[in-house]
């Protein structure tokens, strides 16, 4: 018995490191300029796990088959503890625990604290059940206001723009695809219609849940070009699961091409 | 004071007819025994719906046979929608966490084992006992109602965030009356887990019998006493929560809802609510709620361990501890649901150093259980496997919850496959073995047979989740076949096994036992036994 | 046996019966509170019986329609060659207005019907509804089929009904529904392509129709008297007029609507 | 079982006596309450803490709420005061009910007992007339005629939730006063349902200046 446990455990942990070894399942590739540090955070905090799980696994199966009762009158030892053993590792799961956490501040900080830039492109991002729309402000650089009882879903007038009594909404571009141009910083404005959702872009690194009643902004820059797949992230009813859009990131060229062509067909 | 304790004595007599022995029963015991079979309903069915939904998500149109019967609107012709598995999700989520990690490992073992553990009679209200188990029956019967109305359960997961959950039923099938009934289910869960939670505070700290210092408790006892602290605390944030959200639904204000929102190109006519609020209070209660479903598994596992390897366990005080501590450190880490909820970023970093801290008490019970099976002389009963199961996948849920606490990483982590792996290694299963170990350890005590071993049974309970009704064929089995058992079958020394099996009405005969040793006598040199019992008054040289 | 036992298991019984005894309140149909369930129809001579014909027209400028993006699910962008423009506030070719709703508002209160045993169909194909405006009777039966292969979920948005919103998956049965109350009208919604938009006339009488591609609407079968005349638009508002038709006649009726 | 038996035997020539030195050791109330006491205590904790999470809903929809109606002149604030004292004296009425159930008085305790319900029914009465008054000028759950409909959802969750509490603490002091009248509760029956009162009085101190005083009509 005491042999079987130990090797069942040691071989869930044997094929657990494995499958993060061999990278059976790893992380899809990283197009932010973000990525590379929460990706370096990822695998440090499976380095420092990883060598707890396997101590801890492996020991408790050595210490099962090593301990178990073989009926020989050994007797077990008679010990209430070990202070300074357990002192010891008290700190030390709290420096590493803590340590881990401190390194990675910086990177949450970069992320949310520091606004994007000023020059970067943005984008209103629109969730709603069980779409997204992405409205660019158009030449002029500004987003109209948004009026209530003007949304008309059946008549594509998702956000409530009333493009002729507001200048700021006249050129106003709204999209079912978000186009963005490669190097280049870009803020998402980030807005729920109806319930929350929830703005996901795994190659991105970038997750933030889009509130009702609250404008979150976030912001990257994409660093590769292609069709990446932008997926609600919040239960958000009957077709969440069907919730998607495609982000595409293009050269800078290809992507005014674009806006244009759209512009075309407001 | 003495008197006051001696009036505890024979408060109520052992009750007369079918009624008032098993079904309004104030005997702790028999009030333990029906929350473990309200728990046991709860799980079956919770299992079902988990089956259900991997099957939806493998084989999307797959026809089930029946199905439509039950729910003609959510699976015509027995082929399940997309809204019917969120219905699953829902109801799988509600029931496991409230009906049965809530309820078996706290109000049933804990019923059970608490007042014999300390030595008192009952527990300190039992009519209050009663009034919880049937409160949180109603709650149940309420929830399971949801599958028969005609808009179907609620859809809007066991979190039920709004504004989905509070606009009603334009956003979608299940959030008219269902989610109603839902909100109801839980406040009235709420009403029953508070007065349990009084009532086991108020046992632990005024019943213990003489001798029976707090140091000396078996750690359950220590674990069911935080637990009940916890619950005690975030219960009545969830309540006050629920009556906001119901508010919301019938009422008509705008707690959680804010302005301008269309839903199905509705205008909703709600103004200046904020869904964040909801989170809050909600994760206020749910992260302790994390630790209520934990906690007295971890306090099984620790007298089980100890128990089988005849040896103390390793650094008692550390261990209770770590318990209060953990307790503690629960109610300050709720904001790490939050991180990408569009809570300050700010917060968002104090929140995940206190998660980080969370971790040390917990790493600490780790090392400790592993220091209990070093130089032990390990027996392997069923309860044992099952404890050396619960540290193994304690430890590999606990390092995966270190990602997830780190606000950056979890922003890439946050509400994927991780999380659900997360949460069912360590609450989930971890719990469930606990539940396991705990039934195997004291069904002996409970309704005398021992449940015999099968080895193949249990390795094949841990691969597959069809084999659960192995055990429960088991278990009945054993309820009215089983070999008798006596009365200390496994050598322990907490006072549960110096009763007959099962316990009299009155538990200890009338008298009080009186306690001169802490709960894990085991292995003492020079001793007669290898086991010192909390009420023998050997002496006990070695140290 | 031990005594003790016994309870618990006893106490579990009534629960597991709970499902049995309670899954038949989940019946799909909504009993017809205005149908005619007893009372039997009204005797019309159909020698006398009337129509009212005529057309819909619209004057000003053909409004400018945002193109449909269809992005998200490739099915809906596949099933069509061109570009796609919305059904609401879409305009003839010869200046008339489509998908007008013209039905008799007020005039046939007297009189009942029993509802027609042939379903109305409402098909989902291209992600859009075919046909975007229907007329229906309480309690006739409405079938949802689709045509497309990629789920949908249809959620009718009553005041004076029961709301309700069900998904459909490819291949799957028909919805089959009624309306149990008079309702005009019923604006129908697909959540998970949130273009998709019909509109359902629930009526108590048969004395309906729709304008089709040439702008033109019939109303048969009307028994001698006064009516009056609702054409209904989705974005141009409503327009009633007052008409007397004698027995046999044919009376025409123009709307001319404008932009709103 | 040999331990069986010893749990019998007197803890005579034992190295770990069961030690009474702390009131912790067992045996006793370590807060030398009954444990009825020590219950009323901790519902009134949990209690506390759901009135807390209501005042704390309240805080967080008045602070993200750019125009909070102030609309209670002094009319209102003087009833509301009155309601205060009419609320603070039943609390001194229990006070000398409990005074007078220990001296084992019954028939002054259950007088006062009587009087701090009828306190209760007063403060009942006062506050159900003003709910009348705010409801006729239009006052909702879902609206009010002066700003964000959340004014009145909270005004009346909170003070409804509070006054759920007195209604019920009228009944419950009803029937210890009977219990009491006829011996079947004890003097410390009534103390505790003292605490409950003295609770739902402290809550009310924390109701009026945050609903009232601070939506009081500036001038």
């Amino acid at each position: 018995m005491a042999l079987a446990i130990a090797v069942v455990v040691a071989l869930i942990t044997v094929i657990s490191v494995a499958i993060v070894v061999l990278k059976v399942w790893w992380m899809p590739l990283d197009i932010s300029t973000h990525g590379p540090a929460i990706d370096h955070q990822m695998n440090l905090t499976l380095i420092f796990t990883g060598i707890i799980f396997i101590l801890a696994q492996l020991g408790l199966a050595w210490f099962v088959w090593k301990y178990r009762d073989r009926g020989d009158g050994r007797k077990a030892i008679y010990s209430h503890g070990h202070g300074m053993l357990e002192a010891t590792w008290t700190a030390m799961a709290a420096v590493l625990f803590i340590g881990l956490n401190l390194m990675g501040y910086r990177m949450w900080a970069e992320m949310y604290f520091r606004g994007a830039p000023p020059d970067a492109l943005r984008v209103q991002v629109l969730g709603q059940q069980f779409a997204w729309y992405f409205r660019y402000p158009g030449p002029d650089g500004q987003f109209g206001p948004t009026h209530v009882e003007k949304v008309n879903d059946a008549s594509g007038n998702f956000y409530g723009i009333d493009r002729e009594r507001d200048p700021g909404s006249k050129d106003d571009i709204v999209t079912a695809t978000l186009a963005v141009p490669v190097n280049r910083p870009v803020e998402l404005v980030l807005l729920a219609k109806d319930v929350t959702h929830d703005f996901y872009v795994r190659e991105l690194r970038i997750q933030q849940d889009m509130v009702p009643g609250m404008q979150i902004p976030v912001h990257f820059t994409a660093t590769k070009t292609g069709r990446f797949e932008i997926a609600c992230n919040q239960l958000c009813g009957l077709g969440h699961y069907k919730m998607r859009a495609f982000l595409e990131v293009m050269s800078e060229e290809d992507f005014q091409k674009w806006l244009q062509n759209m512009a075309a067909q407001q | 004071m003495a008197e006051l304790h001696a009036e505890a004595v024979h408060r109520h007599e052992a009750p007369k007819g079918f009624i008032w022995k098993y079904v309004f029963s104030l005997d702790h015991k028999v009030i333990g025994k029906q929350y473990y079979f309200l728990a046991l309903l709860a799980v079956v069915v919770g299992m079902v719906l988990s089956w259900l939904i991997r099957v939806r998500m493998v084989w999307p149109s797959a026809r089930i046979p029946g199905l439509d019967k039950l729910s003609p609107v959510g699976a015509p012709g027995g082929v399940m929608t997309p809204e019917y598995y969120l219905s699953l999700l829902t109801l799988h989520g509600t029931l496991m966490i409230f009906f049965v990690l809530t309820t078996a490992p706290q109000s049933g073992f804990g019923n059970y084992f608490l007042p014999l553990q300390i030595g008192a009679e009952d527990m300190a209200f039992p009519r209050l006992n009663m009034l919880s188990f049937w409160t949180t029956f109603v709650g149940l019967a309420v929830l399971l109602s949801t599958f028969f109305v005609t808009d179907g359960p609620p859809i809007s997961g066991w979190t039920a965030y709004p504004p989905l959950s509070a606009v009603g039923s334009a956003a979608g099938p299940g959030e008219g009356l269902g989610q109603d009934l839902w909100v109801i289910s839980i406040a009235i869960f709420c009403i029953g887990a508070l007065l349990g939670a009084l009532n086991f505070i108020a046992t632990t700290l005024d019943l213990r019998t003489r001798g029976m210092k707090l140091m000396r408790m078996p750690l359950t006892c220590w674990a069911w006493f935080v637990t009940a602290v916890l619950g005690l605390l975030s219960f009545a944030v969830l309540f006050g929560a629920c009556v906001l959200l119901l508010l919301d639904r019938v009422g008509g204000t705008s707690f959680f809802t804010p302005g301008g929102l269309i839903v199905s190109d509705k205008i909703i006519p709600h103004t200046g609510g904020s869904p964040l609020l909801w989170q809050h209070l909600f994760w206020f209660f749910g992260h302790p709620e994390v630790y209520i479903a934990i906690l007295p598994g971890m306090g099984i596992t620790s007298h089980i361990l100890s128990c089988f390897s005849r040896k103390p366990i390793f650094g008692y005080k550390v261990m209770a501890a770590s318990l209060m501590t953990i307790g503690f450190l629960s109610f300050t880490v709720w904001g790490h649901h939050m991180f990408v909820s569009g809570m300050s970023p700010y917060s968002g970093f104090t929140f995940s150093i206190f998660t980080m801290a969370i971790g040390v008490p917990s790493a600490i019970k780790t090392f400790n259980w592993l220091g209990t099976l070093w130089g032990g002389k390990l027996r392997f009963t069923s309860a044992m496997l099952f404890s050396i199961g619960f540290v193994s996948l304690f430890v590999t849920g606990g390092l995966s919850g270190i990602f997830l606490a780190q606000p950056a990483v979890d922003s890439y982590l946050h509400a994927t496959y991780f999380v659900v792996g997360h949460f069912h290694m360590v609450m989930g299963v971890a719990a469930i073995f606990g539940m396991f170990a705990g039934t195997y350890f004291w069904f002996p005590k409970i309704l005398k047979p021992l449940i015999p071993v099968h080895e193949f049974m249990t390795i094949s309970a841990l691969i597959t989740g069809a084999a659960q009704f192995i055990f429960l064929f088991n278990l009945f089995w054993s309820m009215f076949k089983g070999e008798k058992a006596s009365t200390n079958p496994w050598e322990a020394t907490s006072l549960e096994w110096t009763v007959p099996s099962p316990p009299p009405f009155d538990n200890f005969g009338g008298k009080h036992p009186v306690v001169y040793h802490g709960a894990y006598e085991y292995g003492v040199p020079g001793a007669e036994k290898d086991y010192i019992m909390q009420d023998s008054p050997v002496k006990i040289t070695a140290s | 046996m031990n005594k003790q036992k016994l309870p618990f298991s006893l106490l579990i019984v009534p629960l597991l019966l709970l499902p049995s005894c309670g899954g038949k309140k989940t019946e799909v149909s909504e009993q017809p509170s205005e149908a005619p369930s007893g009372a039997q129809p009204t005797p019309i001579d159909q020698s006398t019986v009337a129509a009212i014909t005529g057309k819909v027209v619209f004057q000003g400028v053909k409004p400018k329609l945002a193109r449909i993006m269809m992005d998200q699910d490739p099915v809906c962008v596949q099933k069509h060659s061109g570009a796609v423009y919305p059904e609401d506030g879409e305009m003839n070719s010869n200046g008339t207005l489509p998908n007008v709703f013209v039905y008799v508002k007020e005039g046939a209160e007297k009189y009942t019907f029993s509802a027609p045993t042939d379903p109305v169909v409402l098909d989902q194909n291209g992600c859009v509804y075919k046909p975007h405006v229907l007329g229906i009777q309480v309690g006739q039966d409405l079938h949802i089929i689709s045509s497309d292969p990629t789920t949908h979920n249809i959620h009718p948005m009553p005041k004076n009904n029961r709301e309700w919103n069900e998904s459909q998956g490819p291949g799957a049965a028909p919805l089959e529904k009624k309306f149990a109350r008079s309702e005009i009208m019923i604006p129908v919604k697909c959540n998970q392509h949130p273009w998709m938009r019909a509109y359902v006339g629930v009526t108590k009488n048969p004395f309906f129709s729709v304008t089709g591609s040439d702008g033109t609407f019939t109303i048969k079968g009307l028994p001698p008297g006064d009516y009056t005349i609702e054409a209904w638009t989705a974005t141009y508002g409503t327009q009633e007029q007052k008409v007397t038709v004698g027995s046999k006649e044919t009376k025409t009726l123009d709307f001319t609507f404008k932009p709103s | 079982m040999a331990s069986r038996e010893a749990m019998r035997v007197p803890a005579a020539g034992v190295n770990e006596a069961p030690a009474t030195e702390s009131v912790w050791s067992g045996g006793v109330s370590p807060y030398a309450v009954s444990s009825k006491k020590l219950g009323m205590w901790l519902f009134i904790v949990s209690d506390a803490i759901t009135f807390s999470a209501l005042l704390m809903a309240y805080s967080y929809v008045r602070v993200a709420s750019a125009h909070w109606p102030m609309p209670f002149e002094w009319p209102s604030i003087l009833n509301a005061t009155v309601m205060t004292g009419v609320l603070l004296s039943s609390s001194l009425t229990m006070v000398m009910a409990v005074r007078a159930a220990k001296m084992a008085n019954r028939k002054a305790a259950v007088g006062w007992l009587l009087a701090t319900m009828l306190g209760g029914i007063a403060f009942d009465v006062l506050h159900l007339r003003e709910w009348g008054g705010l409801i006729e000028e239009g006052v909702r759950l879902f609206k009010n005629p002066w700003g964000t409909p959340l004014f009145g959802a909270s005004f009346f969750g909170l003070t409804g939730l509070h006054m759920t509490h007195v209604t019920v603490g009228v009944v419950y002091l009803g029937v210890v006063a009977a219990g009491f009248a006829k011996s079947k509760f004890t003097s410390d029956d009534v103390e505790v349902s003292g605490l409950y009162w003295h609770f739902v009085d402290l809550v009310w101190m924390f109701i009026f200046p945050l609903v009232y005083l601070m939506s009081a009509k500036q001038a």
